[in-house]
């Protein structure tokens, strides 16, 4: 008892910083994946829904492909196999050979466009939900298209697919550990890591288990709120 | 060039052969966890706190943390427990199929519960209420009324969770069943051709995928009453954090 | 490339998953140590290198071997045959002995010819070792073995114990352990430099080695740094350093501090030319 | 001649949303075989007063009963009304219909399967019968063409029209109706009017909410005039729309001369 | 006196769905100032015409042009008429409003935001402005305490309301209004066809597809009669309500003198 106190706390032997510090990578490279996924998750539904036929087909298949694809080989595969390209393309044509990516950013972009085909999907049912009345109304206004979905898609679609958005959140969340290939220390990697260095892995995965539920915890309490703000005018 | 093709043909064969132990896990976890989320679902909105409490601590608990500790907690962790490794119940906890089924059950339960929960907020309210208005209560106003607008406004949402699932079910082979992603694993022990084991796999499970989204959208097409969306009125109270 | 006499310093980064005691350890502060950090410390020095060891993730070690990441890979590879194709290998930095393992109460606790070394490229064969598999083979008749995913003990199982048992591989040595422990399999087979230390553990009490050492033969060549296929002026200096820290003890000494057993390779007699990374069984 | 037995009692229905007090008490009975047309302005309570009487809304203070039976009301430990037993209330609903405002045709079913799913899921009435009663509700409201066809993709007066014949399929004792011409050209309002006033005639008993000024003077036995939460006065049509009606019922009523 | 310029032009308007034909060549021109009543059966394809006029259905054939600017369309490649430029369309749609008769109010925004959205994002108008004109709006139509309230909690003729003001809001040239009373009581209605005529008097153009008679008979200043996808008879409201209507039209009619 004393024993897993030691080991998880702040001393020579305590694992909490490098725990915490897991944390807080495990919660940036979500985040910036997220906002990536996002970003991109909503062009790719519009670009479904209302693109030209190529772009339709593009989106679909793009869909397809990184959602039927196991996430790790997506991080593999831009971390190591393009650089590998580039560099092998860089020797035969003899250019400066360029540095490898930095693994934050190429993790957070690969979560990031696994995240994008999971959300265009979400986005493509919201905006399926909604009324095509509300459409009409603001095209026989005149709205342009981008401002139709900024003023009148956008808000409304807020909140149904605010659940399902929580969910791709929670999965970031999860898919962040596997940025561990690219020698990120994020939560998961360090648990394993003390585990395996300490023999105690019931100690650090309750401990890594425990952690994660603090981070969904704040992240579903924002959700929520997100939730009953985008949900204001459905009450009562 | 030649031998590299030769390698990725028979790593290739060799995957094949662990196809069904996928599929077989995908199909069980598939089932027990919708039935499951039907029943969370239904608690979600009953009128006395103790099923909220339960649906919201499990959606907690389960939705929060990652499938891979759960499922380590639940064959390294159970195993260590005396009265389940002396019990009756070890017939079932020695296997890590059977462990990893009841992990992915419990996890996706959550998740699938959550979506349909936002679908159930987003079925139009004068349909619910044009159905009460004529005496239909419980089950059948369910069935009749809220299911069919209910599975079409769900249906995208869900297509991803069961495609999420396949993936998921590699986490299988961190328990040492031998499905595809551990037969992978073996081949690149023996090789460290990773990159090359791995896009072999890959395939495999983008075919699986695409089968699966394939006959998903054909489902979703069929559903779609006159391809056009369903307009719907009012939505959820959502995601309450467990207070 | 750099094919730059011994005495030019040149940095190299070695990966090293610094979660496989007692080869390599992390420590809470992040810090890397155990049997590998140690030894390279002083192979750097005396391979004139300036050597930065990096945790690095197991799935991506390969990657990021071949994206020049990293420009060695030490992590307890043993040096197979079908490695080498992706692989160079430097020479081995210790041979270990495979051993079994299984709990105190297992009826497999009496195994028969405990300690027995049998050396599977003894040539001829003595009697005695015939005997002592066709003894392993019968009393391990319709058990269940263990072995870590990373390990090689494969090729040996298939010769020698295929038909008989049924094996199940773990990603980790530790989660292998905790299923012995539950009961799940009946016994395991791994390097004594990992169970020696894990049976002086408190928690592994119930634990004893069973049945004959193995060594050799299909185990594979010992352990060796993983290099990329066209580094070969690495390997040469990596090479070097490695025979002189064996002649001196220096292996010796390590691994009797964390093995607890003297794991030195016998590399044979230096060649001549160097230009080949394998050493000569 | 006897008195018919009362259909609907309804005693003192409160309604407020937020401070808003929208019904201030008001008593209703309707009798076997009347039709009673509620008036008012809008924004004055009709439909929310419609949607108390079958339990859509809770009322906030107030009795409820259809025929003999009391409506499941009772007080929850903060005071406030609730439906106490929802089984006895869909039982209840069984014996009204009641036609929305908004209409609220279930999309995913065909016109046809509109009208036949109360009378065969709730009622399990015989299939055979019930789908010749659809149709020939259908037919009399002029939409037998349209049996196959996607409510989304009819006009308004057509959904109209086939919301009154979904709510008349289970032949209900009580059908409430929200404005049910509101969407219809004249040749179908009169069209509807006859097919009500026939209803009338069988015996049903019908609340209609209507601003058709003719089918309240025309059809209804008794006519209320709602304003400001409370029945400002109410009697039957030859009275309400003759010489000594209220004043406040006659300027409701004046522009309709314009 | 000369004639005012044509506000509106519609050709030979065609559009059927599946193989129903619902407007079989329609022909319509809107004059500054003019008021035209469009009254037709339930399901004669009112709404369609109207819907067709600012593109949001695309006729199968057919020109519209709003003052002297074209419509884009264009045929496709499988000689489909299409929206061949989705700027020009959305340009165009800023000039006309419509009433739709379902309302389509924005169930996210405010009573005031609703009526505000257009004249503020698609027009750029001064907020203050804006906000004045909108205050004004909902006061003519009687909506002047639910600035903050959202449509769900509206009631029917409320919401309808919201949807006049809303549509107004821009200062269009040409509105549409489809059935802009049918759920309102008639006071409302008196109020609301008071609004319309003193738009009319201020010139704006306007076309009303309507079941109240007395608001084509006493506001417009020309009646069309569809029936069949086809412009049955039209004119003056002095000659359609007058003695020599067609046959058709009087049919159309009669039950209105229930
Ligand atoms: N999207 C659609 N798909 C198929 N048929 C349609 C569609 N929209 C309308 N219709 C049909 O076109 C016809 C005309 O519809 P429309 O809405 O224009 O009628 P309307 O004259 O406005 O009737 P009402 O007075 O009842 O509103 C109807 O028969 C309707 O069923
Ligand atoms: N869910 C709600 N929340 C808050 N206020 C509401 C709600 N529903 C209705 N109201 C308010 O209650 C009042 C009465 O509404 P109701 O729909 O009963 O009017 P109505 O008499 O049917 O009017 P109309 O003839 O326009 O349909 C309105 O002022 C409306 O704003
Ligand atoms: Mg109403
Ligand atoms: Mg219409």
């Amino acid at each position: 008892m004393m024993d897993d106190l030691t080991l998880l706390g702040f001393g020579p032997d305590g694992w909490a910083p490098l725990l915490l510090k897991g944390c807080l990578l495990t919660l940036a490279v979500s985040a910036t994946s997220m906002a990536i996924g996002t970003v991109l998750g909503v062009l790719l539904a519009w670009a479904r829904l209302k693109g030209p036929r190529w772009l339709r087909r593009t989106a679909l298949v793009y869909g397809v492909i990184l959602r039927g694809v196991p996430e790790l080989l997506v991080i593999l595969l831009l971390y190591f196999g393009l650089p590998s390209l580039i560099l092998s393309l860089s020797d035969t044509f003899g250019w400066e050979a360029p540095g490898l990516p930095p693994p934050f950013l190429v993790g957070s972009v690969s979560v990031g466009l696994v995240s994008a085909a999971y959300q265009a999907e979400i986005f493509r049912g919201g905006i399926g939900a909604i009324p095509r009345g509300q459409f009409e109304a603001a095209r026989a206004m005149g709205f342009s298209d981008l401002m139709c979905f900024h003023r009148i898609v956008l808000p409304q679609v807020a909140r149904v697919v605010l659940p399902a958005l929580g969910n791709a959140w929670q999965f970031n969340l999860k898919d962040s550990a596997l940025i561990a290939v690219t020698g990120l220390s994020e939560l998961m990697r360090t648990s394993l890591v003390a585990a395996g260095s300490t023999r105690h892995p019931f100690l650090f995965f309750g401990v890594a288990m425990a952690l994660y539920l603090v981070l969904t915890t704040l992240s579903s309490t924002a959700f929520h709120y997100g939730g009953r703000y985008s949900n204001r005018w459905d009450r009562g | 060039m030649g031998e590299h093709l030769t390698f990725i043909g028979s790593v290739t064969a060799q995957l094949v052969r662990a196809v069904p132990v996928t599929l077989l896990i995908l199909a069980v976890s598939g089932v027990c966890a919708t039935v499951l989320a039907t029943g969370l679902t239904a608690m979600s909105v009953a009128r006395s706190p103790l099923p909220r409490l339960v649906q919201r601590t499990w959606t907690f608990l389960f939705r929060g943390t990652p499938l891979i500790l759960q499922i380590f907690m639940i064959y390294y962790g159970f195993a260590m427990v005396p009265w389940i490794r002396h019990g009756i119940l070890w017939a079932a906890f020695r296997d890590p199929v059977f462990c990893t089924c009841l992990a992915m059950t419990c996890c996706c339960s959550a998740y699938i519960a959550e979506i349909f929960r936002g679908a159930l907020a987003a079925v139009p309210r004068g349909e619910i209420e044009a159905g009460r208005a004529c005496g239909m209560t419980g089950f059948m106003l369910l069935r009749r009324v809220i299911a069919p607008s209910l599975i079409r406004i769900a249906l995208p949402s869900y297509s991803n969770e069961i495609i999420m699932m396949t993936k998921s079910t590699s986490l299988a082979s961190t328990i040492t069943v031998l499905d595809i992603t551990g037969v992978a694993q073996q081949v690149i022990a023996h090789s460290y051709r990773t990159l090359d084991v791995f896009c072999a796999a890959a395939a495999l499970y983008l075919l699986i995928n695409a089968t699966l989204s394939t006959l998903l959208t054909a489902l979703e097409r069929r559903l779609d009453v006159d391809r056009t969306p369903t307009p719907l009125a009012p939505i959820p109270p959502t995601l309450e954090p467990l207070s | 490339m750099d094919a730059a006499p011994q005495d030019t310093l040149r940095t190299v980064v070695i990966g090293t998953e610094g979660a496989f005691p007692p080869w390599n350890i992390t420590r809470p502060d992040g810090t890397l140590i155990g049997f590998e950090p140690d030894l390279l410390q002083i192979l750097c020095q005396r391979a004139n290198l300036r050597c930065q060891l990096v945790a690095q993730d197991w799935d991506g070690m390969i990657g990021a071997l071949q994206a020049h990441k990293i420009d060695v890979i030490a992590d307890a590879l043993q040096i197979t045959p079908a490695r080498k194709a992706v692989l160079a290998f430097s020479l081995p930095y210790a041979i270990t002995t495979g051993v079994f393992v299984t709990q105190k109460d297992s009826p497999l606790a009496r195994m028969a010819n405990r300690g027995l070394v049998l050396d599977l490229d003894a040539n001829p064969t003595p009697e005695r070792q015939t005997q002592a598999l066709a003894a392993l083979r019968e009393e391990l008749r319709g058990k269940t073995l263990g072995v870590a995913i990373s390990s090689t003990y494969d090729a040996f199982l298939d010769k020698y114990l295929a038909g008989v048992i049924t094996i199940k591989s773990y990603r980790t040595m530790g989660e292998r352990d905790l299923d012995l422990l539950s009961g799940r399999i009946d016994l395991t087979l791994d390097d004594t430099t990992y169970l020696r230390p894990l049976l002086a553990a408190p928690d592994a009490q119930d634990l004893v080695l069973v049945g004959p050492e193995l060594i050799g033969g299909e185990l594979g060549a010992g352990e060796g740094f993983g290099l990329r296929q066209d580094d070969a002026a690495l390997a040469e200096r990596l090479n070097a350093a490695i025979r002189s820290a064996i002649a001196d003890g220096t292996v010796k000494r390590l691994s009797l501090k964390w093995f607890k057993a003297d794991a030195t390779p016998d590399l044979g007699p230096d060649p001549a030319s160097t230009s080949s990374g394998t050493p000569k069984p | 001649m006897t008195v018919p037995p009362p259909v609907l009692t309804a005693t003192n229905i409160r309604k407020s949303f937020g401070d808003r007090e929208v019904l201030a008490g008001i008593s209703l009975e309707a009798r076997e075989g009347e039709v009673i047309s509620i008036l008012g302005g809008s924004g004055s309570g009709k439909s929310t007063f419609l949607r108390c009487l079958n339990l859509l809304e809770v009322p906030d203070d107030g009795q409820i009963a259809i025929g003999d039976v009391q409506a499941p009301l009772a007080r929850n430990r903060h005071g406030r009304l609730e439906v106490s037993d929802s089984r006895a209330a869909a039982r209840l609903r069984t014996q009204t219909a009641m036609v929305f405002q908004g209409f609220n045709l279930w999309p995913h079913l065909t016109v046809l399967q509109n009208v036949m799913e109360a009378p065969l899921r709730v009622h399990r009435r015989d299939r055979e019968e019930v789908q010749a009663t659809a149709r020939s509700l259908l037919e009399r409201v002029g939409m037998a063409g349209f049996h196959a066809a996607y409510p989304k993709r009819l006009s308004g007066g057509q959904q109209q029209r086939v919301a009154i014949a979904r709510a008349l399929a289970t032949n209900p004792k009580l059908v409430l109706f929200d404005e049910p011409t509101s969407a219809l050209d004249p040749e179908r309002v009169r069209e509807v009017l006859a097919l009500m006033r026939s209803l009338a005639e069988e015996g049903r008993t019908m609340i209609v909410v209507t601003h058709e000024m003719a089918f309240a003077r025309d059809v209804s036995s008794r006519v209320v005039h709602l304003m400001n939460g409370r029945v400002e006065s109410s009697g039957p049509p030859a009275h309400m729309f003759g010489a000594d009606a209220s004043p406040a019922f006659r300027a409701f009523l004046s522009p309709a001369a314009l």
